[in-house]
């Protein structure tokens, strides 16, 4: 198991501030600190905080940079300008943002449960923060490494549910109620195509740690097992909130959805917590099968990283653009009725394959990955054909507008 | 395949992020090097010594010009044109005012003489805030003296000054739009480029001369 | 095991992102499902109808432009009619020429917003729309050529139009018809083969043949129905019966029958103006002997047009004198809610948004 | 092209249904009795040579001294149309007509638009409330004689 203390930034802080023969030897020209190793622990909490510093006010620049990102990128997929008031090509849109909910009105309705009301906003943002923990930002730059890092990130996210039925119901309103019942029923159930999608990444890395997952990885997983891949970016998608999952929020129908009667920080929270779910979850996507820090090696391996995180990220912008939003009980019919299959059919053949081959080589990984290509092309083409859009044709006849001369 | 059409629609959304946007940055764009220096009439090396700051930001494209939507010369906006000389204060444009916004008080008079007798104007409200631009007015004056104008832009913080008074009027430049007047239409005029100052040229007919009126009003009665 | 549920009565409306305007509808849900539906409509209430009584024949046309706001080059057009019917003028061909091609591009505008706003509240995060809207752009900066106003036009007077095309106003429509279909066809690409626009819309909110003409509903609802009635082409008024056009037709009259029909009604929109450049030749665009005051003789008049929303007619009464003595308003956006309520029960809330979209009323003129 | 009937041939109609009805003939329309409107527009819209199945409009006209309700009347299947007008509330008397809407589901919305901004009654309608005006609002404002 990797701790914490191999990780290659952390070594370099703690062995700034503590004096030991260990430091002395991997780093020789720092050699030691001015902690003695009695006080070790203290030297360790400083370079913990430090390090927890760096990550929380980066996870919140990367929230800034992402919402200009995305208000930047959907106007010009819808073909306009988008922000460009403050500052060159309105980078600055988003702290005005930040400065204007700030200083909103905080207003609770009367009807609201005062301390759900207040607690759900603080639910929704720490959890997601706790992702960024098990994330590998390059090699050998991380926070820690659990031995059940993909466990970790699964059970952690399923807590939104919580936050956002408590708003729901908290805020005493009957648009937040539905929206936080629809949260619950949707959350819940795409918990299992995700968890199920990822056992497929497990059983060819052999373990649950994110870094081994990524060292594993020859072909990045999005090609080797395209089905997994898919299912795996639809559930997130959905567990994100995002278009065209975004069924609790529902602009066009519950207004806010569960957060109608959030204004002020509170409603910034919000705002905070959906977004940096986004970040962390394209991390999450990148470092599970698009092969994380790995890429040849022209550039360092935290830049490959950084690139494939914000390509993800723009996947996401696009999907929002392009999609209208499913109805809820499409939603839950195509969790339970095709994800759900699709990732146990994708988990059977992972295993019929490393039966046939338990250590396989390069041109056998190939091999293996063609037949994935063609049971993902198989499996889509049946689920289509059961779940899409039936009714096509009237009396077996194809449906076509009547031209009347 | 299930699936197609969302990913045909996939591409159609990617084909519009590469295209033209149809928005405009009204009225301040930011522009780069050679934008700029085509707005300040200079070449890019002659810009930085007469307009240094925005040469600089031009290399950035941030340098910041005037930009305007384009406008037909027959649109109705705000700021009436009117003209004095032509006018004969016989209130017909308040009269045919569906909201009856318009305001005339006249005195008989000397001044404005166009076919037989005329008043001098005392006072010529327009009650801009309630107007809305349906150019009723201009199409019922007879001597072509009231035009829409072809400003848009006149946001203020009171709502008593949004009445035009017949100062204001007086003073006011005169752009008018070639709305209902087709005989500015021929010449090719451009309201938001020109300025028309002489009353002779707005007008469908010459104003009579003293002997002309005399023929007309006297001699043929 | 069936659960014990209760009820919910709420408001949506009228201030409320998807009901196209200030529409209230007060909603009982059980869970997801709508129990009961109930129109709340007068909220844009101004009282055109007796505005009118006291304004000249030439005023009132300001007023009908504010009905219908994405449509009043066609509410001009049928005030027009109803006016020279009831004084007696024969317009002239170039006035109504011009007057034929305003109004289908209004139409053109009218059903890209309809569409647009209709995939806006299926949830697609305005993409679709802000496409639609930028052809209509195109149409309303024609519109500007025109009469110098985007919206409220007023362009249209008793015996043709105010004022002629201006030079610069053929090369745009001319390139406005070049380009279209292809922005059409890109709608198309973009929606009809979208898998989650069809199980969205296919199968929800069907309206019947029978029940629809039943419940006066017209324009593209009823045609999306299947009822070949379009008073273009049945009660041909201004030079449509010199035009060939085909009608669209819907079989079921489901929602995406009803997003169809306007796609092809567009199409067919674009032919309808070729065939008016064509058609089109010089003159005067408004008789000379039409005086600015109108002042029809004693009786009634009704004259009904195919707008974009359906069969809209103004029902005028005169006495005689220079305003009418009544002026009544058949709205198509009003009478094609009735039957809301059956559309939608035991639907999902969300399909009530999609319903309410594909009926494509508009507030201005529901409640007039 | 949509034949508008004139108003002897709309008189011709309704006297085969009921030949008391006609009060009076116009050029384009005829005038009818209240009494009997219900069992000639139900006639008008089954008989095999009306088929009068759409209602295109329906409104009233304040007259001052009477009310006229006027029925813009359309055939899909023929494709001809008549106008049929009812006079009620002479000298402004409580103006009643019997409801419409189980012969035109479609009169239901117009119908308490009339009643609403011309305070005509109209029985036997499912749900006579004011459509565009709140309940509580004083008077009828289409009225020629409504001040505010």
């Amino acid at each position: 198991m990797n701790t914490v203390l191999d990780s290659v930034v952390f070594k370099f802080i703690y062995c700034m501030l503590v004096s030991s023969d260990e430091c002395a030897n991997s780093f020789k020209i720092i050699g030691s600190g001015f902690i003695s190793e009695k006080y070790a622990i203290i030297g360790f909490l400083i370079t913990a905080f430090f390090l927890i510093f760096i990550i929380v006010n980066g996870a919140l620049v990367g929230v800034l940079a992402l919402i200009w990102g995305e208000r930047r990128l959907v106007g010009r997929f819808q073909a306009r300008l988008g922000p460009n008031r403050w500052g060159p090509w309105g980078i600055f849109t988003p702290v005005a943002d930040a400065i204007k909910v700030m200083f909103k009105e905080d207003i609770s309705p009367t009807l609201s449960d005062k301390f759900v009301f207040i607690l759900a906003p603080i639910l929704m943002v720490v959890p997601v923060l706790m992702i960024f923990a098990v994330i590998p930002f390059g090699e050998a730059t991380f926070l820690t490494d659990l031995n059940v890092g993909v466990l970790f990130v699964l059970a952690i996210t399923s807590t939104n549910t919580l936050s956002v039925l408590m708003a729901g119901w908290g805020s005493g309103n009957r648009y937040g109620i539905i929206g936080g019942l629809r949260a619950v029923a949707m959350l819940l159930s795409y918990e299992i195509p995700m968890a199920l999608a990822a056992v497929g990444v497990i059983l060819m890395a052999g373990s649950l740690s994110i870094i081994q997952v990524i060292e594993s990885q020859v072909i990045p997983y999005a090609i080797f097992q395209p089905l997994g891949f898919l299912t795996f970016l639809i559930a997130s998608t959905a567990e994100l909130n995002r278009s065209p999952f975004d069924i609790t929020e529902a602009e066009s129908e519950l207004i806010a959805g569960y957060m109608t009667e959030y204004s002020s920080m509170k409603f910034g929270l919000f705002y905070l917590g959906e977004f940096m779910a986004t970040i962390a979850s394209s991390a999450i996507i990148v470092c599970l099968f698009l092969g994380g820090w790995k890429g040849p090696e022209i550039l360092p391996s935290h830049f490959w990283f950084m690139i494939k995180w914000i390509l993800m990220i723009c996947v996401f912008i696009w999907f929002r653009a392009t999609f209208p939003r499913l109805r809820v009980d499409q939603i839950m019919e195509l969790a339970w009725k095709g994800l759900f299959e699709l990732t146990l059919i994708n988990i059977l053949s992972i295993a019929i394959l490393m039966l046939i081959w338990p250590d396989p080589s390069i041109t056998e990984l190939w091999i293996m990955t063609g037949i994935k290509w063609i049971v993902f092309f198989v499996s889509l083409w049946i689920f289509g054909k059961l779940l899409g859009p039936k009714p096509l044709q009237k009396n077996g006849v194809a449906r076509k507008i009547v031209l009347q001369k | 395949m299930f699936g197609f059409g969302l990913i045909k629609g996939l591409f159609v959304t990617l084909k519009n992020l590469v295209g033209p946007t149809f928005t405009v940055q009204y009225p301040n764009k930011r522009v780069g090097l050679i934008k700029a220096s085509k707005y300040y009439n200079k070449n890019p090396f002659s810009l930085f010594k007469s307009h240094p700051l925005e040469g600089f930001k031009a290399i950035v494209g941030q340098a910041v010009i005037k930009e305007f939507p384009d406008q037909s010369p027959r649109f109705r906006g705000q700021e009436f044109n009117w003209f004095e000389d032509r006018c004969t204060g016989c209130a017909s444009c308040a009269k045919y005012c569906p909201l009856g916004i318009i305001e005339i008080v006249t005195h008989p008079g000397e001044k404005n003489i166009q076919e037989g007798t005329s008043y001098d104007i005392d006072v010529f409200d327009i009650d801009i805030g309630r107007c809305m631009f349906c150019g009723i007015c201009v199409e019922a004056c007879p001597f072509d003296a009231l035009h829409m104008g072809s400003g848009f832009e006149r946001a203020i913080e009171k709502r008593e000054n949004l009445v035009i008074s017949v100062d204001e009027l007086r003073s006011a430049e005169k752009r008018p739009s070639t709305w209902f007047r087709p005989q500015m239409e021929k010449s090719s005029y451009e309201p938001r480029n020109e300025k028309i100052e002489d009353s002779h040229d707005v007008g469908r007919h010459e104003k009579p001369s003293k002997e002309e009126l005399t023929k007309r009003w006297v001699n043929e009665r | 095991m069936s659960l014990r549920t209760e009820p919910v009565t709420m408001n949506v409306g009228p201030i409320h992102p998807s009901t196209h305007g200030v529409f209230r509808m007060r909603v009982t849900f059980d869970g997801e499902e709508i129990v009961d539906v109930e129109p709340v409509i007068g909220y844009l209430h101004r009282g055109s109808e007796k505005l009118a009584e006291e304004r000249t024949y030439t005023q009132v046309v300001t007023l009908t432009d504010r009905m219908d706001y994405v449509a009043s080059m066609t509410n001009n057009q049928s005030y027009i009619l109803s006016v020279e019917k009831l004084a007696g003028i024969t317009p002239s061909p170039r006035g109504v020429w011009l007057r034929m091609i305003a109004a289908e591009l209004q139409r053109i505008a009218s059903h890209a917003v309809a569409n647009g706003f209709l995939i806006n509240d299926l949830g697609a995060w305005h993409t679709p729309l802000l496409y639609m809207l930028r052809e209509r752009e195109k149409i309303l900066e024609m519109f500007e050529m025109l009469c110098g106003a985007r919206i409220t036009n007023s362009y249209l007077r008793p015996g043709g139009v105010f004022m002629d095309a201006p030079d610069q106003f053929w090369p745009a429509l001319n390139r406005f018809l070049d380009e279209m279909p292809n922005r059409i066809d890109d709608i198309e690409r973009l929606l009809t083969t979208n898998e989650i626009v069809l199980i969205r819309t296919q199968n929800v909110g069907v309206l019947k043949k029978d029940e629809c003409l039943n419940a006066s509903i017209t324009g593209p609802v009823l045609r999306a129905s299947g009822v070949d009635w379009d008073l273009r082409d049945k009660n041909p008024y201004d030079y449509y019966d010199q035009i060939e056009f085909s009608r669209p037709l819907g079989e079921i009259g489901d929602n995406h029958d009803r997003f169809l029909v306007r796609i092809f009604e567009m199409r067919e929109s674009l032919k309808i103006l070729r065939q008016c450049i064509e058609n089109i030749e010089p003159g005067p665009v408004r008789p000379k002997e039409v005086p600015f005051l109108v002042r029809p003789p004693k009786g009634d008049s009704y004259v009904p047009i195919e707008s974009p929303k359906g069969e809209l007619g103004f029902y005028l009464v005169s006495d005689g004198g220079i305003s009418p003595f009544r002026c009544h308003v058949r709205a198509p956006s009003l009478i094609n809610l009735t039957l809301l309520r059956e559309m939608v029960l035991g639907d999902k809330i969300a399909d009530l948004f999609v319903t309410f979209g594909s009926i494509d009323v508009n507030m201005g003129e529901v409640d007039r | 092209m949509t034949k508008c009937f004139s108003g002897e041939k709309i008189c011709e109609l309704i006297d085969e249904i009921n030949p008391q009805s006609v009060v009076s003939t116009n050029s384009d329309s005829v005038h009818i009795q209240p009494e009997s409107a219900l069992s000639v527009f139900s006639e008008l819209k089954n008989k095999e040579n009306c088929q009068f199945n759409l209602l295109n409009s329906l409104t009233a006209v304040d007259y001052i001294d009477h009310f006229e309700m006027v029925y813009h009347l359309t055939s899909t299947i023929h494709n001809h149309s008549i106008v049929i007008k009812i006079i009620c509330g002479e000298g402004r008397k409580e103006p009643k007509v019997s409801s419409v809407v189980n012969i035109w589901r479609g009169a239901d919305l117009q119908e308490r638009e009339v009643w609403d901004l011309m305070g005509i009654t109209f029985e036997n309608h499912p749900n006579l409330k004011r459509l565009l005006l709140w309940e509580e609002f004083p008077g009828h404002p289409l009225r020629k004689d409504y001040l505010r």
